[in-house]
C-alpha cells in the first residue's frame, strides 16, 4: 500500500505547485503552499507506516508534527505580510509586486 | 690583375708598432677643446665675437701637429727602409710645398714595401663579450698621415676664410656665428677621429659624428625650410650608406673572430689585415661590397648621391671644406685603408670600377647642365670622387689619394672663389643673374682661373698630374674604361670654364642684390686663397718623379711615380697597377683638356644670355638640367610607400588590434546583457523556474544513477540506516 | 504497462486542470469536469489494481478522490474564500486516510491545527482583505498552461518512479496505541525538537504582532 | 632594515605623510617629494657603489625575512618570504628610477595645479612600488609589487590625464592585469614543480632556487615561457601587444609618462631576463627565434608608425616600441654581449626617451598643443631647449659618442653573430637604425627648424616660466644630457660591473643547454668554410 500513498502524496504536492504557480492571488498562492504541505504529510505517515525494511514507526508522524508548527508559524507570517501588501497597495495581485524587475 | 698576396700585410707589426709621441696623438682633441670653449661663451654670454679665435688658433695646432706627425711617419719610414734596405736610403723632400722632390731613382718601388704603422692606445671603449674588447685606440700610417695634413691644412684655410665670411656688409659677424665655429671645430675633430681610427667600431663613430656635423652645418641657416630638408636628407642618405657599412663590420668581425688569437681584437684593423689572407674570396666580397655601401653613401657616389647637390644650401665654407675635401673624400679613405679586403675579391674591384666610372660620366654631364655655381661644382666634386673610385679600382689607391690630396687644393680654392662671389653679389650664385666679373673681382677671377685650370687638367698644375695617373691606371685595365675617363675630362673641362665664361667672361652685369658697388673680398678671404692657388699649382710635383726624359720628348721627363707614392707605399695600401706611365698618354690628355677649354670658350667667351647648349643638345641637356629625376624617382619608389605602408600601419594599428581588443571586452558585456530579460520580477516566474529546476534535477537523477530502483535496491539491502 | 496507465492518467489530470484554471470571464464549462472525473476514476482503477495487501482499499480509494478533487478546487475556484472552504475539505480527507494508516494522533491534530486554526486565520484574512469581485488577480491564471505542464510533468516524473519494477514488501500492521506511542516518541527522541517548535511559534507569532502592528498611512501606500 | 628597505619603504611613508598633510604645508608637498626623491637617489648611488666593489659574488644589502609562511616542512606547506637584495642588474635599474624620480617630481612643478597633494602621493607610491619590483629576490614578491606599480599610475593617468585620460588609464589597467596574470599562474606552476623535483615539501618562491630546475622537461619550459611571454611581453610592449602604450603616453601627465617609459617598460624586459631566460633557458632557446621576429616586427612597425604621427608625445610613445624592439632582440640572441647591451638599452632608452618626454613636456606647457603641423622653427624662439632636443634626438637615434650608440650597437652586432639568430636577424634589426633616424629627424625637423610657426596668444608664460628654458627646466636636462655624454664615451662604467652578474646569473644556465635550435640558423653561403663560434 505505499505506492498509492505517494502516488496521492506527490499529486497533492503537484496540485498545489501548479497553483502556487498559476494564481495570481496572494491568498491562494499561500493556500496553495498549505496544500503542497498536505502532500508531504501523507508522504511522511505513508513512509512511517510502510518503511521499506523494518517493522512501522513513527518517525514520520512525529516529523509531521513538527511540520505542522512550521505550517503555523509560516501561515501567520504569510497572512500578516499579506495584509500589509494589501494595505500598500490596495490589491492583491502578484503582479503589483515587480520591484524586482530589472529596469 | 695579379692579386698581390696579403702576405705582405702579414709582417704588419701590430703589438710592437711604436708609439706615436703623445702631444702628437693630442691632435683631434684640439679642434674639440675649440668647439668647446665657444660653446661655453654662447653659454656664458661672454666673449661671443672672439669666438673664431678659439677655432682657428684649435685647428692651426692640429694642422702643426699633423705636419709634424707627417715628419715622424716620414722618419719611421726612413729608419725602417734603412734597416732592410741600407742602401737606399730615400732621400727626404724637406716640405711638401717646395717644388720638387728629387729622389734617388736607383730604388726599385716593385718590391712591396715594408708597412711601417704607428699606434697609440687611449683607453677600453666597448665590451664585446669575452675577451673581445673595442678600444679607443689610433693607427697612423703613411695614407693617414698624409689625409691628416689634407684635411687640417685645408680646414685652417676654411675656416681662416670663414672668419670673413661670415661677416655681413659692415664687418660685423651674422647671428650664429659662435655656433658655425663651434660646429667647425667639431667637424675637425670628428674628421681626424676618422682618419685616426685604429679599429672600424671607432671609424665608424668617425663616420657617424662627420655626417652629424655635416647635418648641422648644412642646416645652418635652420630657417629655410630648403636648408632644413637638405641636412635631413644629407644625414638620412649618409644613413643608408653607415647601415650597410655597420653589415659590413659585424660581417667582418663573424669571418675574423675565429681565427684571432686570445687577446687580440678582431675589430682592429692590424689584427684584422693580418687575417685577411684567411678569408675566402667570397667572404672578402661580402665585407667589400658592404663597407662599399657606407664609402657610397659618405662620397655620394651614384645610388647615394642626391645629397651632395642638396647640401649646398649650407653656408660656402661648409660646402668648401666638407663636401669638397673632407668629408666626401672619406670613403675614397676607407676603400683604400681596407684595400686588402678588395683586393681579396675580384668582383669588389669590378664594382667599385664600375660605380665609379658610371657616377664620373653621369655627374660630369650633370654639371653641364646646372646653372648654380655652387651646385656645378658640387657635381663636379662628385665627378672627381668617381674618378678617385676609378683608381681604386684599376688597383692604384695610391693614385686615387694622389687625386684626393690635388683635388682638396683646387675644389676648395673653387669653392671659395664662389663663396667671395657670393659675398660680393649678395648672396646670388645663378650665373645667369651676373656676368664679366672680371673687372668688378679681379682677384677673385684670377684666383678662380687658377682653379679652373686645375680642375679641368690643364697641363703642368696639380689636376693634370693626379688625373693622368687615374687615366693610366685605367687604360691599364680596359682601353674602353680609359677612352671613358678621357671623355670625361674633356666634360669637365668644358663645364669647369662654362661656369668661368659665364661668371667672369662677357659684359658686365651685376644682379640688384648686388648692391650699387660690390667690392672684393676683404684681405682674410684672399690670403688663404692665393695659398690654396699656390697649393693647386704646385701640389701636384709632390707625386712627380723628374727623370731624365725617356723619349726625348718635352713631357717625357716627368714621369709619375715621386715621392708621393714612395710615401705612401709604406701604407696598407696595395698597389697592384703598373708603374711607367706611356708619354704618349700625357700629350693625350693635355690635348683633350686645352679642347675642352676652347670649346667652352667658342660657346660661352662671351658669356652669351642665351645658353647655347639645350639647342645643341636637345632632350638629353634636358635630363642633365633636370639631374635625371633620380630625386623624384627616390621619392616615389621609397619615400612615399614607406610613408603609405606607415600609415597603414598605424591604420591597422587603431582598428585591428584594438578591434579585436575591444572585440573581446565586448563578450561579456553581451552575455550581461542577455541574461537581464530574465528577471522579470514576477513571482510566478521565479516559483515556475524553481519547478522546472526540480523537474530537470529528478530527470537527471533518475537518468543516471537509476533514481528510485536503485535507492529501494539499496534500501533491500538493508546499507540504508 | 501500469507506467502507461499512469501516464495517461497524468496527462488527463494536466489537461484536466489546464481547462478548469480560471480565465477570463468565461465559465470553464462542463469540460474539464468530465476530463478530470476520468482521470480520478482510471486513478482509483490503478489503485485499486496496484495495492496488493488487504485492508480498507475501498475506504483509500474514496478518500483519495474527495482529497484530489477538494484540491483541484482550491486552486480553480474564482473566489478565494470557496478554495479555502475546499481546502478544509482536503485536510478531511487526509486526516481520514491518516486515521485508515493507523496515525490517529496526527489526524487528530491536523483537523485541530490545521483546519481549526490556520484555515480560519486564512478566512479573516480573506474577510480583512476584501477585494472587489471578478478582480483581475482572481480571475485571470498566469501561463496556466506551462504551469500544469510544469506540474505533471514532475508527478510524471515520480510516478516513472513509483511504478518501476521493484517489488515492495509489505510490511506487518502496527501494534499498540499510536496515541501514548506518538507522545512516548515526541517526549524521548524529539524532546529537544518539541521545546524548538514551541520556540518557532512564540517567534513567529511575536514577528506576526510586530508586522501587523505597523500603521500604514495612506500616503506611504 | 638595510638601505635598500629604506628605499623602498621611504616614499610609501612619505607619500602617506604627504597625503594627509594639512592644507598650511599645502605649498610645501612639491619640495617634500623632491627631498624624498633625492634621497632616494643618493642611496641608491651608495648602493651602486657598493654593488661595483662587492663584485658578482653575492647580493647587496640583501634583507630576508619570512613573510606569509603557511603550513610546516613535514607536512607541506608555502612560505612567500620578503626577500631583497641588489646584483649589478637590478642595481643598474634602481639607479636609473632613482635618477629619473626626482626629474619626474621637479617637472611637474609647474605642470600639475589642481589636487598637488595626492599627486605627489601617487607619485611617491609609484616610486617605491618600482624600487621594489627591482629589488624583489622572491618570485611572488616581485609579482605583488609588479601589480602594485600599476595602481599609482593608473591615478596618475586618470586624473591628471589628458582628454582619453579614463579610457586610457582603464585600458592599461586591464592590459597589463591580463596578462601578468597568466604569469602568476605560471610562477605558481614552477614553484610547485620546483618543490617535487627538489623533493623539500615547502613550496618556496627564492628566484635563485627556481632558476634552471634540473629535471624540468622541454614541454613544461616552452609553455612556462609562454607564460611569462604574456605577463612580460605586454608590459615591454612587444609588437602586436603594444596598442595600449601610445594611450597611456599621450594622456599621461608629463611626469607620469616619464617614469612610464623609463621605468615602467623596463619591468617587462627586466621580467624576461630574471625569469625567462634563467627559469626556462630551453624554453628561450626554443622561442629565440619568434621573439626575434616580434622583436624586429616591433623595431620596424615602431619606426613606420611614429613616422606618420602627428602628435609629438605618441610619436616618442611608438619610439619606445621600436626601442625596446631592440632591447629584445639583444635579450634573444643569447649571447652575452647580446644581454649586456639589452640592459644597457634599457638604461639609455630610460635616460633618452624620459628626456625626449621632459622636453615635450616643456614645449607643451608653453603651447598648450603637440600637434607638429601647429609648431615650427621653435629653435629661434628657444635655443636652449633646441640644443637639449638635438642631443637627446641623436643619444635615441644611436649616434656615436652618446650612449644609444653603444647598446644599439652592441645588441645589432649580438643578433649578427649570435648562434641561435643568425645574419639575417641582424641585418633585418640594423634597418632601425635607418628607420630610427627618420622619425627622429622628422620631427626634430618639424619642431624646431623651418619658419616660426606657434598657435595664438602662446607661449602661455603663467606659473613662471621664461620663453626659453627657466634655470629649474635646465637643472631637470642638465644631469641627462651629462649621463647621455657619459655613457656614451664611457659605458664600462655600466657594463663592468653587469657582465659577471649576467653571465653568472643568465648565461651559464644558458650555456649549460646550448641545445641549439633543431635546424641550425640560416648560415649564409660565405661563412660555410669558417663556422661562427658565437663566444
Amino acid at each position: 500500500m505505499l505506492i498509492p500513498y505517494l502516488t496521492l502524496g506527490a499529486a497533492l504536492f503537484v496540485l498545489g505547485l501548479v497553483g502556487f504557480v498559476s494564481r495570481r492571488n496572494l491568498i491562494i498562492m499561500f493556500l496553495c503552499t498549505e496544500l503542497m504541505f498536505q502532500g508531504i504529510v501523507i508522504n511522511l505517515a505513508a513512509f512511517g507506516r510502510y518503511p521499506l525494511t523494518g517493522p512501522p514507526t513513527l518517525d514520520g508522524q512525529a516529523f509531521a508534527l513538527f511540520l505542522l508548527a512550521v505550517a503555523a508559524s509560516e501561515a501567520a507570517l504569510g497572512l500578516a505580510l499579506v495584509v500589509l501588501l494589501y494595505r500598500f497597495r490596495g490589491t492583491l495581485d502578484a503582479a503589483a509586486w515587480s520591484t524586482l524587475k530589472d529596469s | 690583375m695579379p692579386i698581390v698576396a696579403a702576405t705582405s700585410l702579414a709582417q704588419l707589426p701590430d703589438a710592437a708598432a711604436p708609439l706615436i709621441p703623445w702631444y702628437a696623438a693630442t691632435l683631434p682633441f684640439w679642434p674639440l677643446i675649440a668647439a668647446l670653449a665657444v660653446l661655453l661663451t654662447l653659454i656664458t654670454q661672454r666673449g661671443r665675437t672672439q669666438a673664431h679665435k678659439f677655432v682657428v688658433g684649435g685647428v692651426g695646432v692640429a694642422a702643426f701637429l699633423a705636419l709634424h706627425l707627417f715628419f715622424v711617419v716620414l722618419g719611421e719610414i726612413q729608419r725602417h727602409q734603412s734597416a732592410e734596405h741600407p742602401a737606399s736610403a730615400a732621400a727626404v723632400a724637406a716640405d711638401p710645398h717646395t717644388a720638387e722632390a728629387a729622389h734617388d731613382s736607383g730604388h726599385d718601388n716593385h718590391a712591396p714595401a715594408p708597412k711601417t704603422v704607428l699606434r697609440f692606445p687611449l683607453y677600453r671603449w666597448i665590451s664585446l663579450g669575452g675577451e673581445h674588447w673595442i678600444d679607443v685606440n689610433f693607427f697612423v700610417d703613411s695614407l693617414a698621415g698624409m689625409m691628416l695634413v689634407t684635411v687640417t691644412f685645408v680646414g685652417l684655410m676654411v675656416v681662416i676664410y670663414a672668419v670673413g665670411y661670415m661677416r655681413d656688409h659692415h664687418g660685423h659677424p651674422e647671428p650664429g656665428y659662435e655656433r658655425f665655429f663651434a660646429f667647425l671645430g667639431l667637424f675637425i675633430f670628428s674628421m681626424c677621429m676618422l682618419v685616426l681610427a685604429g679599429n672600424f667600431a671607432l671609424l665608424y663613430l668617425g663616420w657617424e659624428l662627420v655626417g652629424l656635423c655635416s647635418y648641422l652645418l648644412i642646416g645652418f641657416y635652420y630657417q629655410k625650410p630648403e636648408a632644413a630638408a637638405a641636412a635631413k636628407k644629407a644625414f638620412l642618405v649618409n644613413r643608408i650608406g653607415d647601415f650597410g657599412f655597420a653589415l659590413g663590420i659585424f660581417a667582418l668581425y663573424m669571418f675574423i673572430s675565429p681565427l684571432v688569437q686570445p687577446g687580440e681584437n678582431p675589430l682592429d684593423y692590424a689584427v684584422a689585415f693580418k687575417y685577411a689572407a684567411a678569408l675566402s674570396p667570397d667572404q672578402c666580397t661580402l665585407v667589400s661590397l658592404l663597407l662599399l655601401c657606407g664609402a657610397l653613401g659618405k662620397s655620394a657616389q651614384l645610388p647615394l648621391h642626391v645629397w651632395l647637390p642638396d647640401a649646398m644650401e649650407g653656408p660656402t665654407p661648409v660646402s668648401a671644406l666638407i663636401h669638397a675635401a673632407t668629408m666626401v673624400t672619406a670613403g675614397v679613405y676607407m676603400v683604400a685603408r681596407c684595400g686588402v679586403f678588395f683586393v681579396g675579391s675580384p668582383i669588389a674591384l669590378t664594382v667599385v670600377t664600375a660605380i665609379g666610372a658610371a657616377t664620373a660620366i653621369f655627374a660630369a654631364s650633370m654639371a653641364m647642365a646646372q646653372y648654380d655655381m655652387k651646385r656645378i661644382l658640387a657635381y663636379s666634386t662628385i665627378s672627381q670622387l668617381a674618378y678617385m673610385f676609378v683608381g681604386l679600382g684599376c688597383g692604384a689607391p695610391d693614385s686615387a689619394i694622389f687625386h684626393l690630396y690635388t683635388h682638396a687644393f683646387f675644389k676648395a680654392l673653387l669653392f671659395l672663389c664662389a663663396g667671395s662671389v657670393m659675398h660680393a653679389m649678395g648672396g646670388v650664385i645663378d650665373v645667369r643673374q651676373f656676368s664679366g666679373l672680371r673687372a668688378v673681382l679681379p682677384q677673385t677671377c684670377r684666383l678662380t682661373r687658377i682653379g679652373c685650370l686645375a680642375l679641368a687638367g690643364f697641363p703642368l698644375l696639380s689636376g693634370f698630374w693626379s688625373k693622368d695617373e687615374i687615366v693610366h691606371a685605367a687604360f691599364e685595365t680596359s682601353p674602353l674604361l680609359g677612352a671613358l675617363m678621357l671623355l670625361t675630362a674633356l666634360m669637365t673641362a668644358y663645364y669647369t670654364f662654362r661656369m668661368f665664361f659665364l661668371a667672369f667672361g662677357g659684359p658686365t652685369r651685376l644682379p640688384p642684390e648686388a648692391g650699387h658697388h660690390p667690392h672684393e673680398s676683404p684681405a682674410i678671404m684672399l690670403r688663404p686663397l692665393a695659398v690654396l692657388a699656390f697649393g693647386a699649382i704646385f701640389a701636384g710635383y709632390l707625386g712627380v718623379r723628374l727623370s731624365a726624359s725617356r723619349d726625348g720628348s718635352f713631357l717625357g721627363f716627368l714621369a709619375p711615380g715621386g715621392f708621393f707614392h714612395d710615401y705612401l707605399a709604406s701604407s696598407t695600401i696595395i698597389r697592384t697597377a703598373g708603374h711607367e706611365g706611356g708619354a704618349w698618354l700625357m700629350y693625350l690628355s693635355s690635348l683633350v683638356a686645352v679642347t675642352g677649354i676652347v670649346a667652352a670658350w667658342v660657346r660661352y667667351g662671351y658669356a652669351p644670355l642665351f645658353d647655347p647648349d639645350p639647342a645643341t643638345f636637345g632632350r638629353a641637356w634636358r635630363w642633365w638640367h633636370a639631374k635625371y629625376y633620380v630625386d623624384e624617382c627616390y621619392d616615389r619608389i621609397f619615400v612615399r610607400p614607406l610613408r603609405r605602408l606607415g600609415e597603414a600601419c598605424f591604420g591597422a594599428d587603431r582598428n585591428l588590434v584594438d578591434g579585436l581588443v575591444n572585440l573581446v571586452a565586448a563578450v561579456p558585456t553581451g552575455v550581461g546583457l542577455a541574461l537581464r530579460s530574465l528577471q522579470r520580477g514576477s513571482l510566478q516566474a521565479y516559483g515556475l523556474g524553481m519547478a522546472i529546476g526540480i523537474v530537470a534535477l529528478l530527470l537527471w537523477w533518475f537518468a543516471s544513477a537509476g533514481g528510485v530502483n536503485a535507492a529501494l535496491a539499496l534500501a533491500a539491502r538493508g546499507s540504508l540506516p | 504497462m501500469m507506467l502507461a496507465l499512469f501516464t495517461v492518467i497524468v496527462v488527463l489530470g494536466a489537461l484536466g486542470v489546464y481547462l478548469a484554471l480560471p480565465r477570463g470571464r468565461a465559465h470553464p464549462g462542463r469540460a474539464p469536469l468530465l476530463v478530470l472525473a476520468a482521470a480520478a476514476g482510471l486513478l482509483a482503477w490503478l489503485v485499486v489494481s496496484v495495492s496488493t495487501g488487504g485492508g480498507p482499499r475501498a475506504a483509500f480509494v474514496v478518500l483519495s478522490t474527495l482529497a484530489l478533487a477538494g484540491a483541484v478546487r482550491v486552486i480553480t475556484h474564482r473566489r478565494p474564500v470557496y478554495s479555502a472552504l475546499y481546502f478544509i475539505l482536503v485536510i478531511v480527507a487526509v486526516a481520514g486516510l491518516l486515521v485508515l494508516m493507523g496515525a490517529e494522533f496526527l489526524a487528530a491534530s491536523l483537523v485541530i491545527i490545521y483546519a481549526g486554526a490556520i484555515l480560519v486565520t486564512y478566512v479573516f484574512v480573506i474577510m480583512l482583505a476584501q477585494q472587489p469581485d471578478d478582480a483581475p488577480c482572481d480571475v485571470d491564471a498566469r501561463e496556466p498552461l506551462w504551469a500544469a505542464a510544469a506540474g505533471f510533468a514532475l508527478l510524471a516524473a515520480i510516478g516513472s518512479q513509483l511504478f518501476g519494477p521493484v517489488a515492495i514488501r509489505e510490511p506487518a500492521a502496527p501494534v499498540g496505541d499510536n496515541v501514548a506511542l506518538v507522545g512516548t516518541v515526541l517526549l524521548t527522541r524529539y524532546a529537544v525538537a518539541v521545546e524548538l517548535a514551541g520556540v518557532l511559534l512564540l517567534a513567529a507569532m511575536i514577528g506576526a504582532i510586530a508586522i501587523a502592528r505597523r500603521r500604514v498611512t495612506s500616503e506611504e501606500a | 632594515m638595510n638601505a635598500l628597505d629604506l628605499i623602498i619603504f621611504l616614499p610609501l611613508v612619505a607619500a602617506l605623510v604627504v597625503w594627509r598633510l594639512p592644507d598650511r604645508f599645502a605649498a610645501a608637498v612639491p619640495h617634500i617629494a623632491l627631498g624624498v626623491s633625492l634621497a632616494t637617489l643618493v642611496v641608491g648611488l651608495a648602493l651602486w657603489f657598493e654593488i661595483g666593489r662587492a663584485g658578482q659574488a653575492e647580493l647587496v644589502a640583501q634583507h630576508e625575512v619570512s613573510w606569509i609562511s603557511l603550513g610546516d616542512s613535514d607536512a607541506g606547506g608555502l612560505t612567500i618570504r620578503y626577500h631583497v637584495g641588489l646584483d649589478a642588474i637590478s642595481g643598474a635599474l634602481v639607479l636609473l628610477t632613482a635618477t629619473l624620480v626626482p626629474l619626474a617630481v621637479a617637472c611637474s612643478f609647474s605642470a600639475i595645479t589642481h589636487r598637488q597633494r595626492e599627486y605627489y602621493a601617487w607619485l611617491l607610491a609609484l616610486t617605491s612600488g618600482m624600487f621594489g619590483v627591482f629589488a624583489a629576490r622572491d618570485v611572488l614578491l616581485f609579482y605583488v609589487f609588479f601589480e602594485f606599480t600599476l595602481i599609482p599610475l593608473y591615478f596618475l593617468i586618470g586624473i591628471w590625464g589628458g582628454a582619453q585620460r579614463r579610457y586610457a588609464a582603464n585600458k592599461f589597467f586591464l592590459f597589463t592585469f591580463a596578462g601578468s596574470v597568466i604569469t602568476f599562474a605560471g610562477i605558481l606552476y614552477l614553484a610547485i614543480r620546483a618543490a617535487q623535483l627538489t623533493g623539500d615539501r615547502m613550496v618556496t618562491f627564492d628566484m635563485l632556487r627556481l632558476s634552471s630546475l634540473p629535471g624540468l622537461s622541454l614541454v613544461e619550459q616552452r609553455w612556462l615561457f609562454i607564460a611569462f611571454f604574456c605577463g612580460f611581453a605586454i608590459k615591454v610592449p612587444l609588437f602586436p601587444l603594444h596598442t595600449w602604450l601610445p594611450l597611456a603616453h599621450t594622456e599621461a601627465p608629463t611626469a607620469g609618462s616619464v617614469l612610464l617609459a623609463g621605468v615602467l617598460l623596463k619591468l617587462g624586459t627586466y621580467g624576461f631576463l630574471r625569469f625567462a631566460l634563467p627559469m626556462t633557458p630551453d624554453g628561450a632557446i626554443w622561442w629565440a627565434q619568434p621573439m626575434a621576429w616580434l622583436a624586429i616586427a616591433g623595431i620596424v612597425y615602431g619606426a613606420l608608425v611614429s613616422w606618420v604621427q602627428r602628435d609629438i608625445k605618441k610619436l616618442v610613445a611608438y619610439s619606445s616600441v621600436s626601442h625596446l624592439g631592440f632591447c629584445m632582440l639583444g635579450m634573444f640572441s643569447l649571447l652575452p654581449v647580446g644581454l649586456s647591451g639589452s640592459v644597457l638599452y634599457m638604461i639609455n632608452h630610460g635616460l633618452s626617451t624620459g628626456a625626449l618626454f621632459l622636453v615635450v613636456g616643456m614645449v607643451y606647457e608653453r603651447y598648450h598643443t603637440r600637434d607638429v603641423d601647429q609648431l615650427g622653427g621653435l629653435a629661434l624662439r628657444m635655443p636652449i631647449l633646441a640644443a637639449f632636443l638635438m642631443l637627446f634626438t641623436f643619444s635615441s637615434v644611436g649616434l656615436p659618442g652618446l650612449n644609444g650608440f653603444v647598446s644599439e650597437f652592441t645588441v645589432l652586432f649580438a643578433a649578427f653573430n649570435s648562434p641561435a639568430l643568425g645574419p639575417w636577424f641582424g641585418a633585418l634589426g640594423a634597418t632601425g637604425i635607418l628607420l630610427g633616424a627618420v622619425y627622429m629627424l622628422y620631427m626634430a625637423g618639424k619642431l624646431l627648424f623651418g619658419p616660426l610657426r606657434e598657435p595664438p596668444n602662446t607661449p602661455d608664460l603663467a606659473r613662471g616660466l621664461t620663453r626659453d628654458l627657466t634655470r629649474r627646466e635646465i637643472a631637470i636636462l642638465a644631469p641627462l644630457a651629462v649621463l647621455v655624454v657619459l655613457l656614451g664615451v664611457a659605458p664600462r662604467i655600466v657594463t663592468d660591473p653587469l657582465d659577471p652578474v649576467l653571465d653568472a646569473q643568465v648565461m651559464r644556465r644558458i650555456e649549460g643547454r646550448s641545445a641549439r635550435r633543431d635546424a641550425p640558423p640560416p648560415a649564409l653561403v660565405w661563412s660555410s668554410s669558417v663556422e661562427p663560434s658565437g663566444t
